[in-house]
């Protein structure tokens, strides 16, 4: 028998629990040449704000150990131009499109975003990006749990949509952070987004990045990423998207019996186009050999080792 | 697009001289498709050691045959280096924008190639496909031994000129100052078209001269690439129009357009 | 001329900035056969308790992409056994000893621990480890700034000797922690311990530790040191000892250029024995390639990308 | 200690059959103070992919060579394969406590190796340094296409019983099963002494049966390891004087001492 991948997100129901991750897979069209995007589980678009963003000073990536660093800025469209250009493609696709938020200023943006984006009936969810480093703030909200809940709770009374709270792992403690996301009414918890990282070209004694300093992605961050989402997933009850280091079958089952109820795959993407349709055949052999006919029976079934 | 995610295989990889390498793949697809100005991007190997894949200008096509000119400077191509021929190559192209060709469709008009070190591996593909325009190509390098691709030049029947900065072959100083050599002498003869590649300094230079003399030049970009398909917004330009995907909406612009 | 290798570190002054870090140098004996230990900068020792503890579960290591994870549990002798089996052989190499403690269940462990050192000639300088993620602890020490201020204002007045603190990555801004121990009194900060993280045995659906989590060390998490090196840079005036990921010259010199006045090498010695003596040698090379004379010119060198 | 960090020369690299190779390098010094029972640590390549060193047991020395056999089970063993005769390998050794022959000096006392699986590495060393006392090497494989070194062990002049979990070979059931029926034959016969090296769960089996028959028994130990020469702390196992280092304190065990 077919094993079922189905998995549900708040009221949002996803044939495969396989996404792909905001800012990593432009707006779909990029993609439309190496894979068949209507067996993506969902999409998250790159974030959006309210108005067009330029973005920070090149350059914005440079290669790390097993990762990569980058500081992209949130260069983007802004919702009007998103809408009328990019959105037209992605409900074509007909698949859950996820659309990525955040404020720049002021945390104030977000009710103004989330009252546009209720009203499109083809935005599945929405996400809140309250973790992006690179805006090089003091402290960004998804650093403080109070400033999480307010975020969250004002949101929430908005819309009726499927809401995904982004979280940093740049805090003591991840999970503290999801349980206050949990409890501001966020349907699901995505973790974890970069990690703040540096690098220098010794000859030149400058960053590698034109601002300074960016986030970090890629298998190096795996680690970090499965411990977030197990203390997650023993902490609170609503789902976790999990990503970090996600480059295929193997680490991708990691994160789901750490605890994910959907993955996503981010840099992986820029590696090799088709990672997360292998992921999903992937899932479906693992299944299958080892008969686990629901993908709920997988999640969070980390065991102790025996010694 | 006709671009794809291709595991071709290597026909052959060599050592032509010092650290640089010729590599032949074959790909029907992407010999078919491509322009000159495009390039591939390959994972070099399947470890996480590089993680990501590296560019490389697109430098000819016979049949189905792609060829790559490239030149050992790190980790990535030095294990591109080291692969063999029969194995298969993980590239994805042809990718970005080639050279406009219609700057230099006008029969009236002169067309100059400039190069600048491993510049010369996009050019001399471009030099293949305007070759009845008997291009002027201007090749720079630091020293005699550096200067690349001048047979294949002057096989394709284009004149070519030299600079170094040692002097040890051709003019002595940059390929920028035999540039501006060149354009006065052909002072308001004909109308003149300028393509180039090779380090951003070069080719700011380049561009400014072209602008001065109100020529339409044409500038092949690098930038360090994450994705190398427009997604990651990583390799960008600053353009008049803002900020460009060197990637995607390039590697080849209009020195007009630039505002570096 | 020769260039100057030699710094200061409150009252200890070192002829070169090269240490090798705390439990991946074991007592020093395990790479006498390796390297001429006479040539290091200092030897931190592997963290001490009051009592011997037999350490974690087993498996206690594990590879992860471009790291390892460890969990050993502060395995150690315990301290008089330490000083009775230990401190002899450390005593005849005749370079910097400093003798990292910690407590297990009560700060005031970290007391009675340096009143015993205190008294000792030969330890040169004494790092409190108040960041070991692998006594799993809700909260360490280090990842509270109070905390921080509490315990190292404590120690303070208990010895002249130089003191070091050392500090967790997992926390929501490293650079304030460093910022507590200055003010308390430290000479000095150890950035970064090892970044809590988990990896897991998919076909077991088990953790590959046996202590389910562990510290990630290694090349991986390099951008995340060097940030938090270069954020600590710029918000304290006490010399800081970098260590994350470095393995050879080129990874030590961006921590120089960063601002750390000193480094310390950790899971490289487990790869290359000889990587702090290579490092000592690519270090002067560096300087006279780019006639620095002294390593305090190239400390905190960095500057803007330019465009 | 003798244990030394060595570029050693590849002399030989080849596939005995399906993922099994033998590996010879030349190191005067390593082979000079091998013991049957210590190992190598070695850096399969100069990536930071992997990152660590991998542990193979000493298989043998012939001179200055020293004689490694592997599995290729992952990424590590798959790259050590593909390295070359010529090429430099990077390792450090010998590492960790051989066997301790003293268990069997005694004249009147014979002597019973049991190898599962790879675990005949170094039991083929072992056999060799004392083959004078032509000790019986007891097998042990799913299938008969695993058992390993056969005729090694033949050549030495051991006497030979295999066990085959499919029984496609010799004895069908477990290679203690075949050890239990030896003992019981042997029965109070003379004194014995038994050395084994393969997964754990067989050499928890038998250190059970050697303590039931208070014989002494020597194991050879796998664990996870970071340094490889008791640095880390990181390879221990359980013994009654406490957590004990494999790499250091091993990875030879007096079955006595373990509390697995
Ligand atoms: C569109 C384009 C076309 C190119 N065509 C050619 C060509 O035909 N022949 C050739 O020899 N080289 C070409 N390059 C440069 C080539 O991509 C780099 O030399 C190569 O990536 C270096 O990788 P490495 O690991 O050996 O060096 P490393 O220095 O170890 O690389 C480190 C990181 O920097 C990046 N990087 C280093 N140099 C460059 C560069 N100049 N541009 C962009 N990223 C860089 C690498 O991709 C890698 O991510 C091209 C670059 C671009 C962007
Ligand atoms: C003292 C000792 C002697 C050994 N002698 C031999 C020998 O003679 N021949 C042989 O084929 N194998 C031997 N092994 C096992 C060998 O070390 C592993 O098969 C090898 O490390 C696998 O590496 P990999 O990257 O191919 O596999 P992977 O599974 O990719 O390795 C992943 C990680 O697990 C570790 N690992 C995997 N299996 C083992 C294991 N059994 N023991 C310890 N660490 C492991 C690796 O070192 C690596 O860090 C020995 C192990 C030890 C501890
Ligand atoms: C180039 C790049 C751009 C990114 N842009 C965004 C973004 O706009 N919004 C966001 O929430 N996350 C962004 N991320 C973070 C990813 O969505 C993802 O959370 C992170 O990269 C970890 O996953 P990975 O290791 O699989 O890449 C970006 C990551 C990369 C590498
Ligand atoms: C196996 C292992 C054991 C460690 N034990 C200690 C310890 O006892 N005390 C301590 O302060 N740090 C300990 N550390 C952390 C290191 O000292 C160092 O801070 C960390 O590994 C980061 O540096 P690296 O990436 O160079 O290894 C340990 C690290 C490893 C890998
Ligand atoms: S490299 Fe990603 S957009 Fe150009
Ligand atoms: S592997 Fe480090 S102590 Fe054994």
């Amino acid at each position: 028998m077919k094993p079922d991948l189905s998995v549900r997100i708040g009221k949002l129901d996803l044939k495969n629990p396989v996404m792909v991750a905001s800012g990593t897979f432009g707006y779909a069209e990029e993609f439309g040449d190496f894979i068949d995007l209507k067996k993506l589980g969902a999409i998250v678009t790159k974030t959006i704000t309210i108005k067009p963003r330029l973005g920070n000073l090149p350059p914005r990536t440079c290669e790390t150990p097993s990762g990569m660093l980058n500081s992209i800025g949130l260069e983007n469209p802004g919702i009007d131009k998103f809408i009328k250009e990019k959105m037209p493609f992605l409900k074509k696709l007909g698949i859950p499109v996820i659309v990525s938020i955040a404020s720049v200023d002021d945390p104030g943006e977000f009710t103004i975003l989330v009252k546009q984006l209720d009203r499109i009936k083809e935005v599945s969810a929405i996400e809140l990006n309250i973790s992006c480093p690179n805006l090089h703030k003091e402290r960004l909200i998804s650093q403080d749990a109070k400033d999480t809940f307010a975020l969250v709770s004002a949101v929430r009374k908005l819309t009726e949509k499927c809401l995904i709270t982004k979280l940093s792992p740049n805090v003591t403690s991840a999970s503290e952070i999801a349980l206050a996301a949990e409890r501001a009414g966020s349907d699901a918890v995505a973790l974890i987004n970069t990690l703040g990282g540096m690098s220098i070209d010794v000859d030149k004694r400058t960053p590698k990045i034109g601002s300074w300093s960016g986030g970090l992605s890629g298998p190096a961050i795996r680690p970090v990423a499965v411990k977030m989402v197990w203390e997650a997933y023993n902490k609170i009850k609503i789902p976790i998207i999990g990503s970090g280091g996600i480059i295929d079958i193997q680490s991708a089952l990691e994160f789901f019996i750490a605890g994910a109820t959907a993955i996503s795959v981010g840099t992986a993407n820029f590696i090799n186009p088709r990672a997360s349709l292998e992921i999903i055949s992937g899932l479906k052999e693992y299944m299958a050999d080892n008969n686990i006919h629901n993908l709920n029976n997988l999640i969070g079934s980390l065991k102790a080792c025996e010694s | 697009m006709n671009q794809a995610q291709i595991k071709a295989k290597i026909i052959s990889n060599k050592r032509f001289k010092d650290n640089y390498w010729h590599l032949e793949f074959e790909s029907g697809l992407i010999a078919m498709h491509a322009l000159p100005g495009q390039f591939v991007n390959i994972k070099v190997n399947s470890s996480i050691d590089p993680l990501l894949r590296r560019p490389i200008s697109i430098h000819g096509t016979k049949g189905p045959k792609v060829k790559l000119f490239y030149e050992v400077i790190g980790k990535g191509t030095q294990i591109l280096s080291s692969r063999k021929p029969g194995e298969l190559l993980d590239v994805i192209g042809p990718l970005g924008n080639g050279f406009d060709l219609q700057a230099t469709s006008d029969k009236r008009q002169a067309t100059i190639l400039v190069a600048g070190g491993m510049g010369v591996a996009p050019l001399v593909f471009l030099a293949e496909s305007i070759k009845l325009k008997k291009p002027l190509v201007l090749i720079g390098a630091k020293t005699k031994k550096q200067i690349l691709c001048l047979q294949e030049f002057k096989a394709l029947g284009c004149a070519v000129k030299i600079a170094t900065d040692d002097g040890s072959a051709g003019f002595k100083g940059r390929v920028t100052e035999l540039l501006g050599q060149v354009l006065r002498q052909a002072q308001g003869a004909r109308q003149l078209a300028i393509y180039a590649c090779g380090p951003g300094a070069m080719l700011k230079a380049v561009s400014r001269m072209a602008c001065e003399n109100n020529i339409d030049s044409q500038l092949s970009l690098e930038e360090h690439m994450a994705c190398g398909i427009g997604a990651c917004l990583g390799c960008v330009v600053s353009t008049k129009s803002g900020y460009k995907r060197v990637c995607k909406d390039g590697p080849v612009f209009s020195g007009k357009e630039l505002t570096w």
